[in-house]
């Protein structure tokens, strides 16, 4: 075993330490991180550290970063929101209830193994089970099968119009293509082989969870010939390494930077940019236009939320420019932006959001809670103290809903603490809660197909459990939906039901900027961070 | 008595003091610890500085030694004489140069004058190492030779020895090699058997005056024990509060003592005559011990250690206003045995009884109401008051444990402190107010104050200075008087308890040698160890309160 | 001797245990869900309990316990249950880094701290002495962050002499190992040097009034090797004493040093773990950091014998 | 309890003959010390009355800014008041250092004078804070804040948990070694209860090296606090605490290092008074040292 190597390895050295402790840690060997001569590396701090490797059973973004090096997808969406042909191109029968995939040629896993039907419809099914959207379609789904090795034929019993933006959306969980003894692994298991299918290798020897995670490129990999676009398009790997470090400090990050000891940052604090604005060997560059949503989240379950005057009240008493300002500062960053899908997107809408994107209402706030006879119940307020992105948001809405009339009990505690404690449906004064904030990325919430807020199922809802028929009622018309325009119009629907209701309050939009060395170059403009087509200069 | 008479007139000197004035660091205006001291050592001679403590006998000989602790005693005035160079005016590396090769020290406390982490062979290399260049074997040559010269055994052995492994004459032998190894012009030994048993002094004294002998070194001796200045001084110095109040040769001295202080401190010698026996008391036994058994160690699940038999079969027994003294050298067990009979530690063995009840084998419990029965006085007067605790506080503890009302027990108390000689105001002050005799007094106040049966003085006035030493005596004496207790009075010194027992219990190695009454145990010793002891007492034929030759009765 | 370590070792196994099972309860009684962590933000109640469940964290706490130390018995400490990895292997994996710089520190510590010490007790209540105090009273007074972030500041912004961040092991070159340890080291050596110098001071203070120090000097002995040769084996013990109950401090500086200097340590680990609920990998941690502290100690109370050769066991 | 009224004599009480050494003297250190402190605290008492603005409140369009009239200090990340909160952050953070000190060293004295005087309970007791030694204090102290929450109290009792055993031992080893002394013996022979023995014989003794150990432990406790922030493990930001100040604004340590500086500063300050006083504490009581200046 390795660690007892090393202590063999240890004890010889102490036996023969006379030339002095220095000498001995100069000889204690460390990990050695053997780097091939010349080759090039992109050394990359991304936003958190890599801990968990199956990209299905997570919704971490940093895993599914993570997906996206080392797998390949079937369909992807292309900037313009497209579907466009991946891994395979397909046919749709005319009464939309076969689709049938075709995979293109020399496709190859990182074992030399070819990619075979089988495997895509193992790795489709394991999603299915796991993602919201893709349970949707399997609800509808008469039989998924692999007519040969390059054919998969998707049978519905009810027509399902996005089913091709649901395979091939860019986030929370897209469908990974694995192996078909990988995708074999029950869906709440963690995956244990890392054989991918895309155009970097994962180093299983290199990583180290938490801290560091190293992709070679892999050799055998066919891009399309499209140019890249988002998760479409040709993915022409160009370096032979990509190293992703985890740095828990900020400062840190962006120091390493400036020294030229790291290549890219996918995360600078808006706060710390004037660190970066005088360098002139890094470009300072907001790679997703879209950026994020910060919302919050009442619990319906328990006074005084279960009261939807008081939810009003609440929305009503916030502003976006206060919680924005807080958080990110700098207006260049940031948007107000009262659609709950989000602003740039095919379904963007932002009616009845006016309090929210002009300042708040507190007097407002204070009349409709006077009519609804708040009774000054304490608030439990959630506020994670260790996650920067989410530090201001309780403490300004706390300030804002104090000003309205609330009795706020913020209740401060770590990211942990927070994600167990949500999912309680206890009373708030016995380990409950009632307010929490969160962001998600804009391609996580832009459809009422994969929001999760949206979801009116009472227990079967994301956490703050609404039971809301009138929402499950538009999300199916949604789904029936066969145009753009038809999708739209429910769409706007939604958005009203949403802010009459207060399922959750959108608190804006902001964008995060990245800093790259100016030694990287043709970087595609995408929500994830992608590791293909980037050139480095020597 | 044979005193050393040889006549220095013409000898040339070795080092003179002149005047030396040694004063606090920074405080010109307390009295100098030294006032003008003198004093002429020459070859071959040997000059006892004698004086109570706090006299200024160390401070002289650390001036001399240019090792004054730095920072708190400067010398302020005067010279020091040795080659015609003023020792005083001397930089640090010149000074260094003197030591060992020409004026070289030995301490009283051969424990911890050694490093206890550098064998002993290597300590006495390192004076050779500081001093000359000599090759390895040459080098240790000349330290085994020395060794061999101070008579110890096994050489060899020692050598490679640290100090914990060897015994305390051992150790100050090796410090007096060390001392001697450059066959320097003076030595100066400051109360160098001080600390030792009786027997093994008297072997260092000799041997200190035969390597004079060989050597012609001269010796400043410093020490408290006029029965040692009787043994080998040629000249002495009294000191007191930092003067030289007088000097002589020694027999001039011890005859004619010319200046009060001298005398008194002559006269406070305790004579190793016994006191006039003092009839048998009527009144029945109040302590009896029979075949008491001490053994330490011997337990534990990984130690296999030899059992230490600290005391065994020990049979005594004190009647009612009587005196037994339990003499012995240091590990002889007497401490042990009073440590049982208190039951501060349990005895292995035996039977001790106490105001007719058994209290050998009571639990802590069942013997809280017999504690007041047997009291005890400990050595040192400095640890056995609470220091957080007014006088008073302290004496009305015991009466306050046996139910006495705290009024009565307060009155009580002003009473006892009158009865020992305190003013009765003391009962608000604090232990640190008061001399180390005063405090005995008030240890023994306190015993007294729970009426007790038997006092038990466990080496009570061994931390004393001869003065104070014959004043506490005098009052344990009153008291016994007074009260009628029964002492049991255990001390290392034959002279205290010539003077204050009516029996005397000779212990060697944890047992009784010779039990009788003071006045044979003294004068016809039985036992070889007891002959050995009062053979080794120092000045034993001199009746020192008397100015003359012991009258041998 | 050998029966002394083995009573010493045998001594450990209760102490172990009871941490053990400290650890284990304060840990399960913590709120805070791994399942959670590893299903990410959009997981709903569901899908957390099966995921629960395949952990194994539905089980009875006993149970849980049982499986725990049956496994620890067996040398096993555990998967993660985030990253899947075994937790020796992530301590393998982690552990080199912050042992060198552990040592390092120690080592630097040591060879600044103890003249220092030494020093000022030589030269008590002069302005050395009062230098050295002070310097280790300050050693105490600013938080180690702080202490990181000024050296980074100083040193690899402003003078850019060092790199501001990363670690490398020795054998990517012992230059650029010590260019990125350096930093870390020095600022996790300021507490350490601190305390040593004021137990060393404080030891030599003592020893330097024994009576055989006197003697020393009363044999013409020159200061250095009074000092040295005498006085700092005698003061050792104390010192030594002081080396190995500082090492728990030094774990609390790593921890924090780690992040500072973003090195991939075990201290990052520990706090890492402990923030996302990892369970095996935090009991691994606390019980390896034990378990090595108490080893220490047992090293440095046999190192005793060496320093006093009184001391036997 | 000595009954005597004069201030002399209860200092008597509490040192002992360990009283003060003729000519020690304080030096200047000791006196700049007490005043700073004396500061500090006076403004932490004061804080409600003397801060120029709440502490707690946001404006977004003031933030970061540098010193202005309106904030000598600027403002933090929130646009709340840095001068307003780092006077009130030592409110708590000296609580917390107080809190912990006071609290450990009244359990430790509990656990240490049982420990020391009951032969059987020794054994285990000293087992359990073995244990807890070797547990690294700040993993345990995270793991705490954790369990609890990071509310003030439960910050100080991630604290104070560590340093127990510390204090116990020390209380213990007092015990055993005043155990020896002979007026303890005297005590037994006089007939006094164990109890009354340990508690007015052998307590005292353990007082003044609490009183440094205290002194100590309420200065790493209040660093310790600033650590705990730093690793996302203190107090909420709601209640501004040194700490928790420079942990926010570490950040910002290259474009406002006044948000690390004055709380920092402050900090420091207080904590190298508060070592200083202990310090020249010790040197009053301890015995040796006095031995050496006699």
């Amino acid at each position: 075993m390795r660690i007892q190597e090393r202590l063999h390895h240890f004890k010889g050295h102490m036996r023969g330490a006379t030339l002095g402790l220095l000498a001995g840690v100069a000889l204690i060997g460390g990990t050695a991180l053997a780097t091939p001569a010349m080759a090039k590396t992109i050394t990359a701090v991304m936003h958190s550290g890599l801990r968990v490797l199956d990209p299905v059973i997570t919704t971490a973004h940093i895993t599914r970063d993570h997906g996206y090096m080392i797998y390949d997808v079937l369909v992807a969406v292309d900037e313009n929101f497209k579907p466009q042909p991946q891994m395979a191109d397909w046919t749709v029968s005319d009464d939309n209830l076969v689709y049938t995939f075709t995979l293109r040629d020399g496709l190859k896993f990182h074992d030399d193994a070819p990619v075979t039907a089988a495997d895509a419809v193992a790795s489709l099914k394991r999603w299915g089970k796991r993602d919201s959207g893709g349970q949707l379609i399997f609800d509808v789904t008469e039989s998924l099968e692999a007519k040969d090795d390059k054919t998969i034929v998707w049978t519905l019993k009810s027509p399902f119009p996005a089913l091709l933006d649901t395979v091939g959306k860019q986030s929370a969980v897209p469908p990974f293509i694995m192996p078909e003894r990988v995708a074999s692994t029950p869906p709440e298991e963690a995956i244990t082989d890392y054989t991918g299918s895309g155009p970097f290798v994962f180093v299983e020897d290199e990583y180290q969870p938490g801290v560091s995670v190293t992709y070679r490129k892999f050799e055998d990999y066919v891009p399309r010939s499209e140019p890249a676009s988002w998760m479409a398009g040709g993915k022409n790997v160009k370096v032979d390494e990509v190293k992703w470090v985890t740095m828990p400090d900020a400062q840190t990050g962006i120091n390493a930077i400036l020294s030229g000891e790291i290549d890219y940052l996918e995360q600078v604090q808006i706060d710390l940019l004037p660190l970066l604005e005088t360098s002139e060997d890094v470009t300072v560059e907001t790679r997703d236009e879209l950026g994020y949503q910060t919302i919050g989240r009442m619990n319906f379950k328990h006074p005084p939320f279960d009261n939807k005057k008081i939810r009003q009240a609440a929305q009503m008493a916030l502003s976006q420019e206060d919680v924005l300002g807080t958080l990110i500062g700098n207006p260049d960053y940031y948007k107000v932006c009262g659609a709950i899908f989000g602003c740039g997107t095919p379904l963007a809408d932002e009616s009845g959001s006016q309090t929210l994107t002009s300042g708040g209402d507190i007097e407002g706030a204070k009349k409709l809670l006077e009519e609804a006879g708040y009774d000054g119940t304490p608030i439990v307020l959630m506020q994670p103290t260790d996650v920067v992105s989410l530090t201001a948001q309780p403490v300004v809405a706390a300030q804002a809903l104090r000003n309205a009339g609330f009795n706020v009990d913020m209740q401060p505690m770590d990211w942990q603490t927070l994600v167990t404690r949500r999912a309680s449906q206890a009373k708030p004064a016995e380990g409950g809660w009632n307010i929490f904030f969160t962001n998600w990325m804009v391609p996580e919430i832009n459809s009422p197909l994969i929001s999760p807020m949206l979801n009116g199922r009472g227990d079967d809802a994301w956490f703050g459990w609404p039971k809301d028929d009138k929402m499950e009622e538009l999300r199916a018309a949604f789904i029936a939906a066969d145009t753009p325009e038809k999708q739209k119009e429910v769409a706007v629907e939604i958005q009203k039901h949403n802010m009459d209701e207060v399922l959750y309050i959108p608190l804006g939009q902001y964008a995060s900027p990245q800093a790259r060395s100016n030694k990287l170059t043709n970087m595609i403009p995408s929500p994830v961070p992608v590791f293909w087509n980037i050139e480095k200069a020597d | 008595m044979k005193f050393k008479t040889r006549s220095f007139d013409d000898v040339p000197g070795v080092l003179e003091v002149r005047d030396l004035t040694v004063r606090l660091a920074g405080n010109d205006t307390a009295p100098p610890v030294l006032d003008r001291v003198s004093l002429k050592i020459r070859q071959g001679e040997t000059v006892c500085l004698v004086g109570e403590s706090g006299s200024g006998k160390s401070v002289t000989s650390l001036s001399i030694m240019g090792l004054l602790p730095k920072g708190a005693l400067v010398a302020t005035g005067g010279r020091i004489e040795l080659e015609n160079r003023n020792l005083l005016e001397l930089g640090p590396q010149a000074m260094r140069d003197m030591r060992a090769r020409k004026i070289s020290m030995i301490f009283q406390e051969p424990m911890t004058a050694l490093n206890p982490v550098i064998r002993v062979g290597d300590q006495i290399g390192e004076v050779l190492d500081t001093h000359t260049r000599l090759p390895a074997r040459e080098k240790k040559a000349r330290v085994l030779d020395i060794m061999n010269q101070v008579h110890l055994p096994d050489v060899e052995r020692i050598y490679r020895s640290y100090p914990h492994q060897l015994s305390g004459g051992q150790r100050q032998r090796i410090m007096i090699a060390m001392a001697l190894i450059l066959e320097p012009q003076l030595l100066i030994a400051d109360e160098p058997t001080t600390a030792l048993d009786v027997t093994t002094q008297k072997q260092i004294l000799s041997l200190i005056a035969e390597l004079q002998e060989t050597h012609g070194t001269a010796v400043l001796f410093i020490t408290h024990d006029m029965g040692v200045v009787a043994e080998i001084a040629d000249t002495v110095h009294v000191m007191k509060l930092g003067q030289i109040v007088e000097h002589a040769p020694v027999e001039d001295l011890l005859r004619r003592p010319r200046q009060e202080y001298t005398k008194q401190l002559l006269q406070s010698v305790p004579s190793l005559t016994p006191r006039a026996p003092r009839a048998m008391s009527a009144d029945g036994t109040v302590l009896s011990v029979s075949g008491l058994q001490k053994v330490y160690g011997a337990h534990g699940v990984f130690v296999r250690r030899e059992p230490t038999r600290a005391a065994s079969d020990v049979n005594f027994s004190i009647s009612r206003g009587r005196t037994l003294g339990i003499v012995g050298e240091s590990g002889s067990g007497k401490s042990t045995v009073a440590r049982c009979i208190m039951r501060l530690v349990d005895p292995t063995d035996g039977d001790i009884r106490v105001a007719d009840q058994e209290i050998a084998r009571l639990s802590r419990r069942e013997l809280r109401p017999y504690r007041k029965h047997i009291q005890i006085v400990f050595q040192d007067p400095f640890r056995s008051l609470n220091p957080r605790w007014t006088i008073g506080r302290s004496l009305i503890e015991g009466p306050l444990n046996i139910g006495t009302d705290k009024q009565a027990a307060l009155k009580r108390a002003a009473e006892l402190l009158t009865l020992v000689g305190l003013p009765d105001d003391a009962v608000n002050r604090y232990p640190h107010q008061f001399s180390g005799g005063q405090r005995q007094r008030v240890a023994i106040a306190r015993a007294i104050a729970m009426e007790p049966d038997v006092l038990v003085a466990d080496e009570a006035v061994s931390a004393l200075d001869v003065s104070v030493q014959a004043q506490v005596l005098d009052l344990l004496d009153e008291l016994q008087q007074k009260l009628g207790i029964a002492i049991l009075f255990i001390t290392h010194d034959l002279r205290v308890a010539a003077q204050i027992c009516d029996e005397v219990v000779v212990m060697q190695h944890g047992r009784i040698v010779e039990h009788d009454t003071a006045a044979n145990v003294l004068a016809n010793p039985q036992h070889p160890y007891t002959r050995a002891l009062i053979e080794a007492a120092p000045g034993r034929q001199w009746d020192f309160a008397n100015f003359r030759e012991l009258q041998t009765a | 001797m050998l029966g002394y370590i083995i009573r010493r070792i045998l001594a450990v196994i209760p102490v172990m245990l009871i941490v053990a099972i400290f650890v284990f309860l304060l840990l399960r009684l913590t709120p805070g869900d791994p399942a959670a962590i590893i299903a990410g933000d959009a997981a709903t109640p569901a899908q957390l309990e099966r995921i629960r469940t395949s952990l194994g964290l539905a089980d009875p706490l006993h149970i849980q316990f049982l499986t725990w130390a049956k496994l620890l018995f067996q040398g096993d400490l555990g998967t993660s249950l985030i990253s899947r990895t075994p937790v020796t292997q992530m301590i393998g994996q982690r552990i080199w880094p912050t042992f060198n710089i552990a040592i390092l520190t120690i080592a630097l510590s040591v060879l600044i701290a103890v003249p220092m010490g030494v020093l000022a007790a030589w030269r008590h209540r002069t302005w050395v002495d009062y230098l050295v105090m002070a310097f280790s009273v300050l050693g105490f007074s600013i938080p180690v962050f702080v202490i990181g972030y000024l050296f980074i500041q100083a040193f690899s912004i402003e003078l850019r002499w060092l790199p501001v961040q990363g670690y490398a092991a020795p054998s990517e070159g012992f230059g650029k190992f010590l260019s990125r340890a350096i930093l870390p080291c020095l600022t996790l050596a300021t507490i350490y040097v601190a305390l040593i110098a004021r137990m060393t001071r404080a030891s030599m203070l003592e020893v330097l009034g024994e009576d055989y120090i006197r003697t020393a000097r009363a044999k013409g002995v020159k200061e250095t090797v009074v000092l040295f040769r005498h006085a700092l084996r005698n003061a050792a013990v104390p010192i030594m004493t002081i080396i190995g109950t500082g090492f728990a401090l030094l774990i609390g500086g790593v921890v924090v040093t780690e992040s500072v200097f973003n090195i991939p340590g075990i201290g990052r680990l520990t706090v890492d773990a402990i923030l996302a609920r990892d369970y095996p990998v935090i009991q691994g941690m606390i019980l390896l950091t034990s378990g090595l502290y108490v080893f220490i100690n047992l090293l440095i109370d046999l190192s005793y014998t060496f320093f006093d050769p009184r001391i036997r066991y | 309890m000595a009954a005597s009224p004069q201030p002399a004599a209860r200092l008597q009480w509490l040192f002992g003959a360990i009283a003060v050494p003729r000519g020690w003297r304080a030096g200047a250190g000791p006196i700049i010390a007490a005043i700073v402190l004396f500061v500090i605290v006076f403004l932490a008492l004061a804080a409600p009355l003397i801060v120029p603005h709440d502490p707690l409140a946001m404006d977004a369009v003031q933030r970061l800014k540098g010193p202005s009239d309106v904030h000598p200090l600027g403002t933090d990340a929130y646009g709340r008041d840095v001068l307003s909160r780092v006077i009130t952050g030592g409110r708590i953070s000296l609580f917390i250092g107080l809190g912990a000190a006071v609290v450990s060293v009244m359990i430790g004295l509990m656990i240490g004078l049982v420990s020391g005087f009951f032969r059987t309970a020794d054994a285990i007791i000293m087992r359990i804070m073995d244990s807890l030694m070797a547990i690294p204090s700040i993993l345990l102290a995270i793991a705490l804040v954790a369990l609890n929450g990071p509310s003030i109290w439960s910050v100080m009792g991630a604290i104070t948990i560590p340093e127990i055993p510390r204090v116990v031992r020390l209380v213990r080893s007092v015990v055993l070694s005043a155990r020896e002394e002979p007026y303890v013996e005297a005590a037994i022979a006089l007939g006094s209860s164990m109890p009354k023995i340990l508690w007015q014989h052998l307590m005292p003794n353990t007082l003044a090296p609490l009183i440094v150990q205290g002194t100590y432990i309420c200065a790493s406790a209040i660093l310790t606090e600033a650590i705990l922030s730093f690793l996302g493990a203190g107090v909420s930001t709601e209640i501004p605490t040194w700490g928790n100040i420079m942990a926010e604004g570490r950040i910002y340590f290259q474009l406002k290092p006044s948000l690390i500086f004055w709380p920092g500063l402050m900090l420091s300050l207080c904590i190298l008074s508060i070592n200083l006083l202990g310090d020249t504490a010790r040197d009053m009581l301890d015995p040796r040292l006095k031995k050496r200046e006699a």
